[in-house]
């Protein structure tokens, strides 16, 4: 597995912290690695801890959740019940095999463009790590 | 037709000599049996198994079929048919399984022919194995079938101890006996079989006298009878995911972007689902409905069009129901109930 | 346009100048994009914001019937809105546009040209996939109530207030302190003008008291806030000044009798003078009323006063004092809200090389204001080292001004520039040149930032007053003995010459900072802040006094250091956006609710525990005549944030526009490798 | 130890009251270690019930089993009361479909029994064989006594009661109408032994064991159709609109089953094992479930069906939550 | 016929034309004309009014639907499809020119020649005018072999009428056409009231006659009530019975009302035979 391989990697952002801290990432022409694809949501608290499970169905080698700092969110608290999730979703993920590399979140405020580079180049590090996740993908299995 | 017959031990060899075929026998993964292709002819073991949980049903009829393929945007599809040439052998099946093919036969050979099922049909070899125990929830002989029944075998083994005596029903037993290259077996063999298969059949111990069930059970259509069972039933369908003449199924398109594929799979009539309509109409709202459902459909509705119970007595549907469900407790039952009916009536 | 339509997509890659087209290879996206299912036009254009490419949309619309649109250009968050009204101006319904973030998230971000291709085609496929699950939603209106709560009576607060009140609608001022005018209030002169502070402040603090429009809240603070844009809720706390606020006329004998008169270091002077624990914040403080500091009385923190009682009660003539007052809880109804509540100056503890907390000569600018203002504490003589009584002290002979303290200075994690020390050190020197012809004036400084209108004229005019200017950011400043003489120790960096500069008065040029107690107004709020721990506007250049939640605007320094006309200006600002609101009558509620499926819902309540509005509710629903409890959103509580839809195992409740099968195809684009 | 006799007079008296539907109890089964549950409507039927270790069905579950049958215009809902009998463990089933608002307190009638453990079915055949017989059997604090059709067999606790009931931390309910017998004392706590010694295994050793457990898994759903959490009208795995889970049993599919289900009971198993029970291939499901509780007691201090006031775990949250892989 | 040697391949057929019976929107009613993408099909394809197919779209499912159009219009096939689930609103995304698959003709018809000089009258409501509609032209294109026609049909509101047009045509012809509404509306010459009282005024003779009739079950069940009450026997009523499909062909299991399948021995029953079928009104 030494191989170079190149993860693909599912992100939710938040719309108002994250999403916004991408953008200002961008605003600032900050460099980062290109594998991971941004999907956006209101809050970290819609992201549905099953979107993982179907990412990883479909080819993902990782994923990432990130939403406004802890007492910041938009919506008051749509990141705690986040928190709640992401971190139970991933012992469960973990028990059942899957590294828990490939499960990422973070806090990442609209100010932060700087933070995003970090958490994207740390979130692609640790899928490299893992190597790629095959085993789980529905297009592997032969039908 | 001919006798033949291999010691014990030699098992592994037998297997292996069958290059031509592709071999299917059980296989366990802890206490659960299934039968699978043969990876390894020395890890296939016949000794102490009752019979498999899961019933070979899935060899000709797979739990997820592929029926076609085809790329979306193209308007062509392309079928995913069986080869019929590569020739699959099954060793070690047992007589009900293999009696139970004979019944699903008449629905995939009605009408439409089920080309999938039939060429899988065609192209296998069905090596039963007699039981030389019957299992705790067995009544075959009460449905036409025997401990060591030859209804749809083409060669039958009894266990014999040292040897394995295998006895050719149908051209396609004796290619096998021949490919595998046994030895002719005696009379000793022949008659120690026989013997075991009559002990066996004593040994039977459950069972239930069918006459008449087909013909009152549609009387017992709104019968409260029912509900005593269906209140407890968890509307799980083990009983016929697990049945091996339960033929049910459900067909789904699945598209990973542009390439696709229609597959159908195993589903149960115990489901809620599997009559509901769009509009959320259900012809079958609760478990009474589904429980007579699948009650009348093996010992009436399929009867009525088949002449044939869709019932081998395998037990399955007893020994896996969580909450004992007893098929044959229904049908006794029914019987109580049915002739209360008739005598209100 | 019928919603069952067939989905017929257009999709707008924009070059964004070369912002996008320079990285990413945009004939070839369109190319991919056009092949993708339901994809009817695929099209390139240099500013698809501009009124070509909005018209271009338009056309394509009307003629080939598109009735879903994808803009691959910069962020949603910019130009949402914008391309919204374009497909609502060209007929069909606004939420079938989605956008491909392909600047901020692909051309700006990533070099590689075929990486940063490839993926903006898998983002726009993402795109694709969602819109051809879009469905039309309805945009909804509620009344706005005609009214505004303003938080925070600086200037800020005052001219937002005066501007409402004098369109007409009703605001409420809330102000912390017992008095209106916050830091304005404090100066002396301000530059480049030169003008009297409280002169020119004085008379709008009085029209605010006075405005029939205007309810007036001091020494209060907002303690609840609920409800959305148009429709706020507040409860604001009304502190007990132990003074009738209504028969109270001001005249001050409470204070002159109290017996800590005079003992009691008062924050309006920045502690260089002192006040009484009944007092007024300065003369001119709005309203003229009198407050006890319950953290000082005696009589309320011992329970007694002086052997006769309080000193206060007895001199008090109309008997205003009540120590049994206790605080008052008004509860407020507002369409929208201005947070204006200032900013504190840096705190010299966390420079303490510089010496401010042991030596009473190294003072803060804010401090020297005071010290130089006619209403201070030495009536405006820059005399120091007084002792208790006010006597003795010495006039400076030596002034040393320093620049940037706590601003452009990471050491104290402030990297911005307060943008208004320079010129009010300027300012300062020119008073004490004014007040002291003799002294010998010094700044150092890093560089002078003269930027506004007048600013370059009046420094130059300042330094021609024979202040020197040395190019320098000291490193220490120490007592050199036992006298006065305080030591700068600093590097010209224009000569290169290490110096030891002495001075009996070193003012601080102290930077803004975000108020210690910011954390209140983002905790009710839920406001985000910016790198430099200010308010966060909506956006930087745009919408720079609106924030992120609908309703709720912000003027002045809390959203980032400002010098006065400034201030103003962007009070004026929040004022006309609030007035945007209240005079249009009504306000857009989200479209993008959640909706239940009660055919679904299976009554646990998750979702209603979950929401932090309190949208849902728990209603009966006949389920083929039996009676069950389903979830009910209401839409008008509703934001949309979806936490109720990750909450819900069955997926009942779904916010529109983010709904599982919306999500899960862009997932299973973006999923798979390219 | 319960008498049967007071459980059948209870039972007597509560299927007699007018409020009362149906009376959900056990009875003997047909054949077999375990007993058959048994719904009642009339008080005739109750000769039939029993308790003795063979009755392991969680009743709980047959609460939101019974479809509502579409009312006929102009007819009333039947809303009398349902009355079932309930272990300690299944108890806390009761309390938490109680928090998670599937009926309320008032619609059901609690018989509530303090039990000394229930017989696992295949540690029962292992030792005996299986039988076409019927089967009863008591217990006590060390032995549990087996009738096999007369044939009494003795065996230690442990190696035939359930896992659930050798680390049994509630044997008697923790809410009840009646309490059929007299509360007995707890003999166990529960250390989460298992789910550390799994835990010991690498990722790959991970993947690898339920990539063969899981391919065993023949999707009839019986471990969700059987679970007293699980009374979603339309369960997500079996949705069309949006598909989560597609219906072919490949691994991919049924890992995501899986991890959908086990999900779904976080915070919310309250550990009665029947979803282990039912799985006709013997998928060691209760691992997954048992991490979960596990590691909601440890970061969330959070624990299902004991507190009928308590919120939801997954639908309240602490500021004070764990985070610390999140960057 | 089908591809004999594997039954679940579906034709693929082109849309030609399509339109909206019924206002656009949730349980709306779309009608397709379709060809075949392979003309050579029609050598070897013959169905009869009440026949259905399987009609799908790949990549999302294939649902059961009677072939709306009769034998006698040559040259296509028509589908009216209501938007319930996935598959129907799957289809309804599709306008002409695109493709869609067909399995079929399936299940049994209407014994037309059997019925050959009789009176028919037909009685329909909403969509369930589809499998009557076939019936209908049959016999307007066969107008000699067959005795008078009543036409009676009727929906929630005119909107709701799916092959509007049409019953002008048929008026002109000199079919007896009666339309109506469940509820007043402006304008509405026609009768206002449900499908079975509007039935009940009508009258038709049951003398040498057969009534078809199909919509919801509710007016199955009110409209065979009625027929009886006006003197027809059971077995001179004929409906189609609706259930859940999946393969179209016997095999899938679903669509069974006691020992028949809708699908095979379906979907068209005389009422004769319902009536010893239980199941059948379930
Ligand atoms: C030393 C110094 C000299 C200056 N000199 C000049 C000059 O010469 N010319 C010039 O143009 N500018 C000058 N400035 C800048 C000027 O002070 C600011 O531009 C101006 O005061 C900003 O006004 P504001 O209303 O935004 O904030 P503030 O004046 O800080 O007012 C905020 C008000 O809100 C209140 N408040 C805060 N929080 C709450 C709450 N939670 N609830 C209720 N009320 C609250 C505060 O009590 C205060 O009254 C100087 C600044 C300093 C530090
Ligand atoms: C003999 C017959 C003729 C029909 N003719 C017509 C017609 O001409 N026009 C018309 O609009 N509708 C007709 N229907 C009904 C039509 O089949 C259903 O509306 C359609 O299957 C709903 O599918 P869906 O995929 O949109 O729903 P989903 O709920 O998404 O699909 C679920 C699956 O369930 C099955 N299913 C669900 N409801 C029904 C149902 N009522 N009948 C059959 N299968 C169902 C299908 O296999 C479908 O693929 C007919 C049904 C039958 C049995
Ligand atoms: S009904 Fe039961 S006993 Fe009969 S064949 Fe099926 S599983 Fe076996
Ligand atoms: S196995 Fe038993 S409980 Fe499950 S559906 Fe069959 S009869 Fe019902
Ligand atoms: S969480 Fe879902 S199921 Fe529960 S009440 Fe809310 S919408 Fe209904
Ligand atoms: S009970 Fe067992 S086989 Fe059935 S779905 Fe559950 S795990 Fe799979
Ligand atoms: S698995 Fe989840 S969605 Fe399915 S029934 Fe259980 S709780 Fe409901
Ligand atoms: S998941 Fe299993 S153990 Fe937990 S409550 Fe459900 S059935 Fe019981």
């Amino acid at each position: 597995m030494t191989e170079e391989y190149e993860p693909n990697i599912v992100a939710f952002l938040c719309n108002w912290c994250s999403y916004a801290g991408a953008d200002l990432a961008g605003t600032s022409r900050t460099h980062y690695l290109p594998n991971v694809k941004i999907i956006r949501v209101m809050c970290s608290g819609r992201v549905n801890p099953l979107f993982i499970v179907n990412a990883l169905q479909q080819g993902a080698d990782g994923v990432l959740i990130s939403g406004c700092h802890p007492g910041d969110c938009h919506y008051l608290e749509g990141n705690f019940f986040a928190r709640r999730r992401f971190m139970l979703m991933r012992k469960l993920l973990e028990h059942v095999g899957v590294d828990p590399g490939r499960v990422n979140m973070s806090w990442v405020s609209a100010s932060e463009g700087a933070k995003f580079k970090d958490v994207v180049d740390d979130v692609v590090a640790k899928a490299k790590e893992a190597g790629p996740m095959d085993q789980f993908r529905r297009r592997q299995i032969n039908w | 037709m001919g006798d033949y017959k291999f010691a014990k031990d030699k098992l592994a060899e037998v297997l292996s000599a069958l290059e031509e075929y592709e071999v299917f026998a059980p296989e366990a993964i802890g206490d659960v049996l299934r039968f699978k292709a043969v990876s390894d002819p020395a890890g296939v073991n016949l000794d102490d198994y009752d019979n498999t949980t899961v019933p070979p049903k899935e060899l000709m009829f797979p739990q997820t079929e592929t029926l076609f393929k085809y790329r979306l945007g193209q308007t062509d599809v392309e079928p995913e048919l069986p080869d019929p040439s590569s020739k699959r052998v099954v060793v070690g099946i047992r007589p009900c399984d293999a009696l139970a093919y004979t019944i699903v036969d008449n629905l995939y050979g009605w009408d439409f022919p089920d080309p999938y099922y039939q060429k899988r049909r065609e192209s296998t070899t069905l090596v039963g194995l007699a039981c030389a125990v019957p299992c705790s929830t067995c009544f075959c002989p009460s449905v036409g079938g025997a401990p060591a029944s030859e209804k749809g075998l083409d060669a039958l083994m009894f266990d014999l101890g040292d040897v394995y005596y295998v006895k050719a029903l149908t051209d396609k037993g004796e290619e096998f006996g021949r490919a595998a290259g046994l030895e002719a077996a005696g009379d000793a063999e022949s008659k120690a079989a026989a013997k075991q298969g009559e002990d066996a059949l004593a040994k039977v111990p459950r069972s239930i006298e069918t006459t008449g069930i087909p013909e009152h059970l549609p009387a017992l259509y709104d019968d409260t009878f029912w509900e005593q069972f269906s209140d407890r039933c968890l509307s799980c369908g083990i009983c016929t995911f697990l049945c091996p003449t339960c033929h049910c199924f459900d067909i789904q398109d699945e598209c990973e972007s542009f390439d696709g594929r229609r597959a159908r799979m195993w589903d149960t009539c115990m489901f809620a689902e599997y009559t509901r309509h769009t509009s959320g109409h259900n012809p079958r709202p609760t478990r009474k409905e589904r429980t007579r459902n699948r009650i009348s459909h093996k010992y009436s509705y399929f009867p009525e069009k088949f002449d044939v119970i869709a019932c081998v007595g395998c037990g399955r549907c007893i020994k896996n129901c969580p909450v004992n469900i007893d098929i044959l407790d229904i049908l006794e039952k029914s019987k109580q109930a049915g002739a209360k009916e008739a005598k209100t009536a | 346009m019928a919603e069952n339509y067939r989905p017929k997509i257009g999709v707008y890659v924009c070059h964004c100048g070369i912002n996008i087209g320079s990285v990413v290879d945009v004939p070839a996206v369109v190319e991919y994009a056009s092949k993708l299912p339901g994809v009817a036009v695929s099209r390139e254009y240099t500013y698809m914001c501009s009124d070509p490419g909005q018209n271009l949309i338009k056309e394509d619309i009307e003629k080939e019937e598109l009735n879903r649109v994808i803009v691959a250009s910069c962020s949603p968050r910019m130009h949402e809105p914008t391309f919204r009204k374009t497909l609502k101006e060209a007929g069909i319904n606004p939420y079938f546009l989605e956008m491909a973030n392909i600047r901020e998230q692909c051309s700006w971000v990533h070099e590689d040209r075929d990486e940063a291709t490839e993926k903006a085609k898998k983002l726009i496929e993402a795109s694709v996939a969602k819109a051809l699950l879009l469905e039309a939603l309805e945009e909804k209106e509620v009344d706005v109530i005609p009214s505004c709560l303003i938080i925070g009576a600086g200037i800020a607060g005052i001219q937002a207030a005066l501007d409402i009140a004098e369109a007409g609608f009703k605001v409420y001022l809330v102000e912390k302190t017992p008095s209106v005018g916050g830091h304005m209030a404090q100066l002396d002169k301000t530059f480049p003008t030169l003008d009297c502070s409280a002169c020119i402040l004085t008379p709008k603090m009085v029209d605010v008291a006075n405005h029939p429009n205007i309810e007036l809240m001091t020494y209060s603070q907002l303690e609840e806030i609920s409800g959305y844009v148009g429709n706020f809720k507040a409860k604001i706390r009304k502190k007990a000044r132990y003074v009738n606020f209504d028969t109270c006329t001001g005249c001050g004998v409470c204070a002159e009798n109290c017996r800590l008169a005079g003992r009691i270091p008062s924050e309006f002077d920045e502690f260089i003078g002192m006040r009484g624990a009944i007092y007024l914040p300065f003369p001119q403080a709005v309203p003229a009323k009198y407050t006890i500091d319950p953290q000082r009385c005696l009589q309320l923190t011992k329970g007694k006063c002086g052997k006769e009682g309080p000193a206060c009660v007895e001199a008090c003539g109309p008997g205003c004092i009540d120590f049994e007052q206790e605080d008052e809880i008004v509860e407020i109804e507002c369409g929208t809200v201005i947070v204006a509540t200032g900013y504190d100056v840096f705190d010299c503890r966390r420079k303490p090389e510089y010496g401010w907390e042991e030596n009473a000569n190294v003072m803060t600018g804010l401090e020297f204001e005071r010290l130089v203002s006619a209403s201070g504490p030495t009536g405006g003589k820059p005399i120091l080292g007084r002792d208790k009584k006010g006597e003795g002290g010495y006039e400076p002979k030596k002034v040393a001004f320093i620049h940037c303290v706590g601003s452009r200075d990471k050491s104290v994690g402030n990297e911005y520039c307060s943008r208004v020390c320079c010129m009010y050190l300027a300012k300062q020197a020119h008073l004490i040149r004014d007040k002291l012809p003799e002294a010998e004036i010094t700044v150092f400084y890093m560089d002078v930032r003269a930027f506004g209108k007048g600013f370059e004229e009046f420094y130059d005019r300042v330094r021609r007053e024979g202040i020197r200017y040395v190019r320098g950011n000291p490193s220490e400043i120490y007592r050199k003995g036992d006298d006065h003489t305080m030591v700068i120790k600093v590097e010209d960096t224009l000569t290169g010459t290490p110096l030891e500069y002495e001075a009996d008065l070193v003012v601080l040029g102290v930077g803004l900072e975000p108020r210690s107690d910011i954390r209140e107004i983002i905790d009710l709020f839920k406001l985000s802040q910016s790198t430099d721990g200010f308010f966060l506007e909506a956006h930087p250049k745009l919408r720079p006094v609106d924030t992120a939640s609908d309703g709720v605007f912000l003027a002045g320094c809390c959203q980032g250091p400002k010098d006065i006309p400034d201030t103003v200006a962007q009070a004026k600002g929040a004022a006309s956006s609030a007035l945007i609101l209240m005079a249009y009558g009504k306000v857009k509620v989200e479209a993008q609710v959640s909706v239940v499926n009660p055919d679904e819902c299976r009554g646990c309540g998750f979702c209603v525990e979950v929401c932090p509005f309190g949208a849902i509710e728990l209603v009966d629903e006949n389920r083929m005549g039996n009676i069950v409890k389903v979830a009910l959103v209401n839409e008008a509580l509703c934001k949309g944030c979806g936490s109720c839809a990750a909450a819900c195992l069955s997926g009942a409740i779904q916010p529109r526009s983010f709904k599982d099968e919306q999500i899960l195809p862009q997932i299973a684009v973006l999923g798979v490798k390219p | 130890m319960v008498d049967e006799k007071k459980l059948q007079d209870k039972a007597k008296e509560t299927l007699i009251r007018d409020d009362v539907r149906r009376l959900i109890g056990w009875k003997r089964s047909t054949y077999g270690y375990e007993a058959a549950p048994a719904v009642l409507t009339d008080a005739s039927q109750a000769d039939q019930l029993i308790f003795d270790p063979t009755c392991v069905q969680n009743l709980a579950s047959f609460i939101s089993l019974e479809e509502k049958k579409p009312v006929a215009r102009g007819a009333e809902p039947d809303t009398r009361k349902i009355a079932v009998m309930v272990k300690g463990c299944d108890s806390r089933a009761i309390v938490q479909q109680l928090v998670e608002k599937a009926y309320s307190r008032d619609d059901v009638v609690v018989l509530g029994i303090p039990c000394m453990g229930v017989i696992d079915r295949r540690k029962a055949e292992k030792l005996f064989g299986e039988t076409a017989g019927q089967v009863s059997a008591k217990v006590d604090k060390e032995k549990v006594a087996v009738d096999i059709e007369g044939d009494v067999k003795t065996v230690d606790r442990k190696d035939i009661l359930m896992d659930k009931c050798l680390r049994c931390r509630y044997p008697n309910p923790l809410v009840s109408d009646f309490l059929l017998g007299e509360e007995v004392e707890k003999w166990a706590d529960d250390d989460f032994a298992d789910v550390d010694d799994f835990e010991k295994m690498s990722p790959e050793e991970k993947w690898k064991h339920w990539d063969e457990q899981f391919s065993k898994c023949i999707r009839c759903y019986s471990c969700k159709s059987v679970c007293p959490m699980c009374y979603c009208v339309e369960c997500v795995v079996t949705q069309l609109k949006p598909q989560w889970t597609r219906r072919s049993t490949d691994i991919s599919e049924n890992t995501a089953y899986h991890i959908q289900r086990a999900w779904h009971l976080a915070g919310r198993c309250i550990e009665c094992m029947e979803c282990q029970r039912v799985c006709p291939v013997d998928i060691p499901i209760m691992t997954l479930n048992r991490k979960m509780t596990r590691d909601v007691k440890e970061m969330f201090d959070y624990e299902p069906g004991v507190d009928p006031e308590g919120e939801p775990m997954l639908a309240s949250y602490n500021p004070q939550d764990p985070e610390d892989y999140i960057m | 016929m089908m591809d004999e040697s594997n039954p679940y391949l579906p034709y693929i057929v082109r849309i030609e034309d399509a339109w909206y019976e019924t206002p656009v929107g949730d349980r709306a009613v779309k009608t397709f004309r379709v060809n075949f993408t392979d003309e050579k099909v029609w050598d070897t394809w013959s169905h009869e009014p009440g026949n259905c197919a399987m009609v799908g779209r790949l990549g999302i499912g294939e649902s059961m639907f009677c072939i709306s159009s009769s034998p006698t219009e040559e040259g296509y096939l028509r589908f009216s499809i209501m938007k319930a689930g996935k598959v129907t609103s799957a289809l309804h995304e599709l306008e002409a020119g695109d493709t869609m698959t067909v399995r079929g003709p399936l299940g049994n018809a209407f014994p037309m020649a059997e019925w050959e000089g009789k009176n028919i009258v037909s009685i329909g409501g909403g969509i369930g005018q589809a499998p009557l509609r076939p019936v209908i032209n049959y016999i307007r294109h066969n107008r000699d072999k067959y005795g008078d026609l009543k036409v009676i049909y009727g929906a929630r509101t005119s909107d709701l009428h799916c092959f509007k047009g049409e019953f002008d045509e048929f008026t002109k012809e000199g079919t007896a056409c009666h339309l109506a509404v469940d509820v007043e509306e402006e304008d509405w010459p026609h009768f206002v009231g449900f499908v079975p009282d509007l039935l009940m005024e009508v009258a038709p003779e049951p003398d040498n006659t057969i009534a078809v009739t199909c919509g919801p079950p509710i007016l199955i069940k009110f409209v065979t009530q009625n027929l009886e009450k006006l003197g027809f026997t059971a077995d001179q009523i004929y409906t189609t019975l609706e259930e859940r499909m999946k393969c179209g062909i016997g095999k899938c299991g679903r669509c069974n009302v006691g020992s028949l399948y809708v699908c095979k021995d379906g979907p068209v029953f005389s009422y004769a035979t319902l009536k010893e079928i239980p199941e059948a009104f379930a």
